[in-house]
């Protein structure tokens, strides 16, 4: 066991699979020498060699129909997209082929592989480095969506995308990386170390997909969150002092729907987060869901605490994204509705 | 030091005129007379062959040409004629037949309301037999959809074909897929996309997959001239150009998109082959409807990709000879005359005369081979059509919809399954 | 007034404010001296020259560049993407361009464009002629999306979007552009003369983005609906008996939350139908926003009736199709919970 | 006839060994030493000047060799020596110590903490500045975020240029966007995107609106070598080429993108220049550290664009001096004795040598001029920072990031504003 933080365990778990498995390969912008502007690749090319691990040029959509081919050959290519806010110029290659090659091939062909992107807010990275596009994955009818909000699942997931024959959008809250985030701006960088999650072992360990983890037990609300907002729910929940029950879904596609639901029917009551804007974020989908086949149990609406519908403002992150305040004020809203 | 200039201050004082576009117009509207005679084509014979090694600074010429092998009365000339037997010629030209017959007989099951489209390859058969035949049987293809003379060349069975076209109860695709877009992973051919130039890039990482495995096998794919303005086709130049990747990427220059012409697409400022050099690639521009130029130019971009020498751009110079597919009406914006007067011809016509010159085939042995494949094809389609045709009723169980989605439905496909009474 | 289809009223939208304005102008694939795969641009070339209609390369990210470009030049494009499935291609374009150059600029760039494109099934397109992909727009703040479910209002509303000075995206129902639709698959084509709706003036007029139609007004049950699933839905409410209140949306962004929430409260119910894949489809954010404003009005679930969660299967599109009996039998469900 | 084949059946029936990629490698890690001699610069003068209306296909090879004006001491040659005064020259040296100061200034208050980022363009300033000063002042420029010297010689104030860094109350962005992507309408400059290489085609689709108006407005437009790999590189040189758009396309290729060399883009195989010939455009490829070639260079093809001759491809050759952005440490990945040894120079240096050697300057004046420039610079810096740099709280109202979304707010952004409380 090591203490990894979530670039290191990120970083296991490609090391884990390409010594494991030689058809795992790794390629994207400045991954190679240099080992990613994350640091995520760090060692892979020095360790795997320049075949396994390299620098692909500035072309997303490329990277991708690349990575298709290569996973129709039969490897299993992990790419990386810099921001996740630059992953749009793949947006074909990624719906109409990645999405799709199963399913118009009645399974002749498939293209197992990875996408890997930093994304969220609270690096004051402006527009262009803090979006959180995953609802728009999650309406691609043939793609994976995951998230990790720590070093453990993060390894732990990673390893089961790269392992699942599927194409997967594997999206890491780079606010995570170094160390877990509550949403208080304010706040020095905790270190992954004083958690328990950033125990992880160094050989190969794997967290199927479909599976949510219930992060903290309580009776009074179901809050509904990943990445970043399991840490920002929790502190809210602490904060308030209200018994939530705080779901952290892990994998948006599939979906852990039985574990929502079992809370919700006990709790009552719903709170879903998110970091993307509302309109149309993943955040509808699971208020759907829950009002579908929760509506008897419900005690209180349904609350969304999402980025707003703006683009995410440089110089006004902290009032953009959504911290245990807003989270806070819902949690009360809901509970005493 | 500089000169003084006589207007003082920034830049030019002078101010232009007002400025405007040029829209390119393509040679023929209906009514009108085509122009043949700006296309300059060079004799048969004319252009160099470069040895495999030659570096591509030193044959950018080539891709301003045109590599012609047979010349107008089927006589072979020059460095490009290929090592090709008797054998295989009239393998090829019963593979085309098959190819013309095939479409023939599918652009009339559509009419007759039997599937719901279809796209023919008439005129350009030569580009997909004579490149299957020049390829291994196992190096990878990634066609468009207007290649079916591969998956023919290959051995694919036409029953498949059919049966996909019908989406009947055989169909290999479960009737997921408009028709034409066969998947053929047997015979080495990747699935079709309707989304244009998607897998050209795919081509490119598939032979990146093969050179990173130390595997043997090289790629090749086929792209329309219309289609090479996609993102696509410049991210596959660039990958392959990196890497050098063994991939032979072919673009096939019908001279129309659906209604545009290839000047729409930039083929009027540079042929398409072009494209290639401005990465550095090799490029090769041939005569498309010359079964020996295509056969001889796969070859050799071939030989450079086995012999990692990386990939090779090859622009097959043709003329789609009819609509662009069951939905189109081509009389409705070019010349039926431009077909008629196409100076390159019918690549079927032209091996098939040049067997004849040859000795080794006549035009009765040719009606013969004709009937024959006639007599087979409409076999196979009245086997096909047993197993019904779109509309019909006849599917395999529409609960198969819910499956390939992922490799194992999630709760919602089984749900929605359920829900829809499957 | 003229009888027009819908096709004509979208060719005659644009005639009219080519004719208005000369800064409009329309390009794409096809569109110039053909007039369109779907003849939606004919005889706007031979009409206003091809300086204002001309054809494109098959390129649609570059058209839709161009067409920003344009727009911030002070000219007003109007783009034919030639089926709504070959729009991504054009998404960077979209989301991280014409979507935010006002507010990255705070406003002194902005694109004034139209991206009019036909989606939707039920002409045996298979999964790359067929798909509905309006809900990804509506989560890209700084897109307007905009669908017509008749010819009167297809005009009326292009030009709206014409003479708006925000990017929009126009989605036309293929299905019902020479006819309406109502779902089932063995009915002969209708014609449009035979309905009100296709009563189109020949001139000027519009009809204002974010305003919805109640196209039947009832007390049992609210369908929310748009494009397609207006007259199926209508279909299903007169094949069931129930008195429902069909809400046409026709600009799903800006969206007309007023009317959706008065019907709803009035109602008590809500059927949400749309023929785009369920999982995170614009029906979602209805759910959701539903469920949030009328919660204590509700006296069932809202359900949704949608295309399934995946690709648009050529053979069995009547069995994908949202049609009148999906929707007739969501409706019983829902009013008699 | 073709000559018979010795082996039966199709295609070659050997089989070549193992196949394997290319990587590119950059010509020094670090520690290691650079070479620069594969290089092979033409000497200045040597490349020649033809008019305006020769046909692309005839100059071809300019793509490929280097257009160079001053020599290593400083004196100008042959037939690209610009016609430009004295004046402009040392304004233009001005302007390019004006934007190293600038960016010596923002880089250190990035290190201070006063913003959150920032980006360098020193030894590119040339680029900018010379760019600039050949172009009318509304002739439209699409940059990408290394040009900081256009705004600067177009006279946008530099005190808007620091509010927007340091997203202050006076920020023209109003704190939304990251430092250094100004907006500059009122100099006739785009707003600069963070995604690469988009500006490219929408630069296109400007000079073809602004000649679809009749009017007389050029644009330009620049990106880097990393980004041409983009689509929408491919989309403008498409779209340029088929309609002559009145549009310079740049191409800054200054050896690096973040950590990978111009090979890792397909730098080695061709030159980015050669890219415009693959479309059938005229491309020239320049010495980016000579003022005088980039003046002249610029100006040929402003002149070729407003002639209506369509679309010109320059690429710049240059060499990035410093990391990528404050985000990066180029000492991890490339040797530092790279750019030392950099054969091309540093802009200001070579140009303010020749104004000396020209006997119009003088080391005394150059010292002079820079302790002017940076009194200044620094001054608006002092009294930029008066109005809050990041994360001090002053910025314009925060309700104003509810603004500007859509032309007018929807309710959404009303709801959402109000439940923020602002
Ligand atoms: C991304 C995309 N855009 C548009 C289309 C519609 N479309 C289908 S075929 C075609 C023309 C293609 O022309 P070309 O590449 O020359 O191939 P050809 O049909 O001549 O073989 C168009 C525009 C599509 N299928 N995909
Ligand atoms: C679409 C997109 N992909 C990736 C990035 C991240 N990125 C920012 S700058 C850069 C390197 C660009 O290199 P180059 O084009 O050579 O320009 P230079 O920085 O050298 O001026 C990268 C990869 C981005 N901003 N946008
Ligand atoms: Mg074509
Ligand atoms: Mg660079």
């Amino acid at each position: 066991m090591a203490t990894m933080n979530m670039v290191q365990a990120i970083n296991s778990a490609m090391a884990t699979m390409m010594e494991k498995d030689k058809k795992v390969i790794v390629f994207g912008e400045d991954v190679g020498f240099f080992g990613g502007v994350f640091r995520a690749t760090e060692g892979l090319q020095a360790k795997f060699g320049v075949n396994r691990c390299f620098d692909a040029p500035i072309t997303e959509g490329g990277i991708v129909a690349a990575a298709i081919g290569m996973g129709a050959y039969g490897l299993r290519p992990v790419v990386e997209v810099q921001f996740a806010d630059y992953i749009y110029p793949a947006m074909d290659q990624l719906v109409s082929e990645a999405a799709r090659l199963r399913y118009r091939s009645a399974g002749e062909f498939f293209a197992p592989m990875v996408v890997r992107s930093p994304y969220g807010g609270g690096i004051y990275g402006g527009q262009t480095h803090s979006q959180s596009p995953e609802s728009l994955f999650t309406h691609v009818v043939g793609l994976k969506t995951v998230i990790p909000s720590t070093p453990y699942d993060a390894k732990g997931l990673l390893i089961s995308c790269i392992e699942d024959d599927d194409p997967v959008i594997f999206l890491e809250p780079k606010r995570l990386y170094t160390g877990p985030f509550e949403g208080h701006s304010d706040d020095g960088v905790k270190a992954w170390s004083a958690y328990p999650a950033s125990e992880v072992p160094e050989g190969y360990y794997n967290i199927p997909l479909g599976k949510a983890a219930i992060v903290r037990e309580g009776q009074a609300v179901t809050v509904i969150c990943y990445g970043t907002m399991v840490h920002v729910s929790l502190a809210a929940a602490r904060e308030t002092g209200i018994d939530a029950e705080v779901i952290d879904l892990r994998s948006l596609i599939p979906l852990d729907i039985d574990t929502i639901l079992v809370s919700v029917k006990k709790t009552g009551r719903c709170v879903v987060v998110h970091e993307a804007t509302r309109t149309s974020g993943y955040g509808a989908e699971l208020s759907a869901l829950v009002q579908e086949h929760c509506f008897y149990h419900l005690e209180a609406p349904i609350e969304r605490v999402t980025g707003y519908d703006t683009p995410y403002p440089h110089a006004f992150e902290w009032q953009y994204f959504p911290g245990p305040k807003r989270v806070g004020e819902a949690l009360r809203r809901v509970v005493e509705a | 030091m500089a000169k003084p200039v006589a207007k003082p201050g920034t830049a030019s004082a002078r101010r232009n005129s007002a400025l405007e576009l040029k829209f390119p117009t393509p040679p023929a509207r209906p009514g009108e007379e085509p122009d043949y005679s700006k296309l300059g084509l060079a004799a048969a014979g004319a252009v160099r062959r470069p040895p495999i090694d030659t570096k591509p600074e030193e044959i950018r010429d080539l891709a301003y040409t045109l590599v012609r092998v047979m010349d107008d009365d089927g006589k072979l000339i020059g460095p490009w004629i290929p090592e090709i037997s008797v054998e295989t010629l009239k393998k090829g030209l019963r593979l085309m037949v098959t190819t013309r017959v095939y479409d023939d007989r599918m652009y009339r099951a559509q009419r007759q309301g039997k599937t719901s489209f279809y796209i023919k390859s008439t005129g350009e058969e030569a580009i997909s037999v004579a490149a299957a035949l020049a390829l291994d049987p196992d190096d990878m293809c990634f066609p468009a959809y207007r290649q079916q003379g591969i998956y023919i060349s290959r051995g694919y069975p036409l029953s498949k074909m059919m049966n996909q076209c019908y989406s009947n109860t055989l169909d290999p695709l479960k009737g997921r897929q408009m028709p034409i877009m066969y998947s053929a992973r047997e015979t080495s051919i990747f699935t079709i996309s309707g989304n244009l130039t998607t897998q050209y890039p795919q081509a490119v990482g598939w032979a990146m997959a093969s050179a990173m495995s130390g595997d043997t096998r090289i790629a090749a794919t086929w792209v329309g001239d219309g289609s090479t303005a996609e993102g696509d086709f410049h991210y596959a130049l660039t990958l392959a150009t990196v890497y050098h990747a063994p991939v032979i990427l072919n673009i096939v220059n019908n001279q129309w998109a659906i209604s545009s012409f290839q000047g729409i697409a930039g083929g009027e400022e540079a042929p398409f082959a072009a494209r290639g050099i401005g990465y550095g690639l090799p490029a090769l521009r041939i005569d498309g409807n010359d079964f020996f130029a295509v056969y001889a130019a796969t070859q050799w971009a071939a030989e450079r990709a086995r012999a990692n020498l990386g990939a090779t751009v090859i622009e097959l110079f043709t003329y789609r000879a009819e609509g662009h597919s069951t939905s189109d009406d081509p009389s409705r914006y070019r010349s039926t005359e431009e077909g008629k007067r196409w100076p390159l011809g019918d690549p079927i016509d032209r091996l098939m005369k040049h067997l004849i010159k040859a000795g080794v085939w006549s035009e009765k042995e040719h009606a013969a081979m004709e009937e024959e494949v006639i007599a087979e094809v409409r076999a196979t389609q009245k086997e096909a059509e047993a197993s019904g045709t779109l509309g019909q009723g006849k599917t395999v169980s529409p609960k198969t919809m819910f499956e390939d989605v992922f490799k194992e439905p999630d709760w919602r496909q089984r749900a929605q399954r359920q829900e829809a009474g499957f």
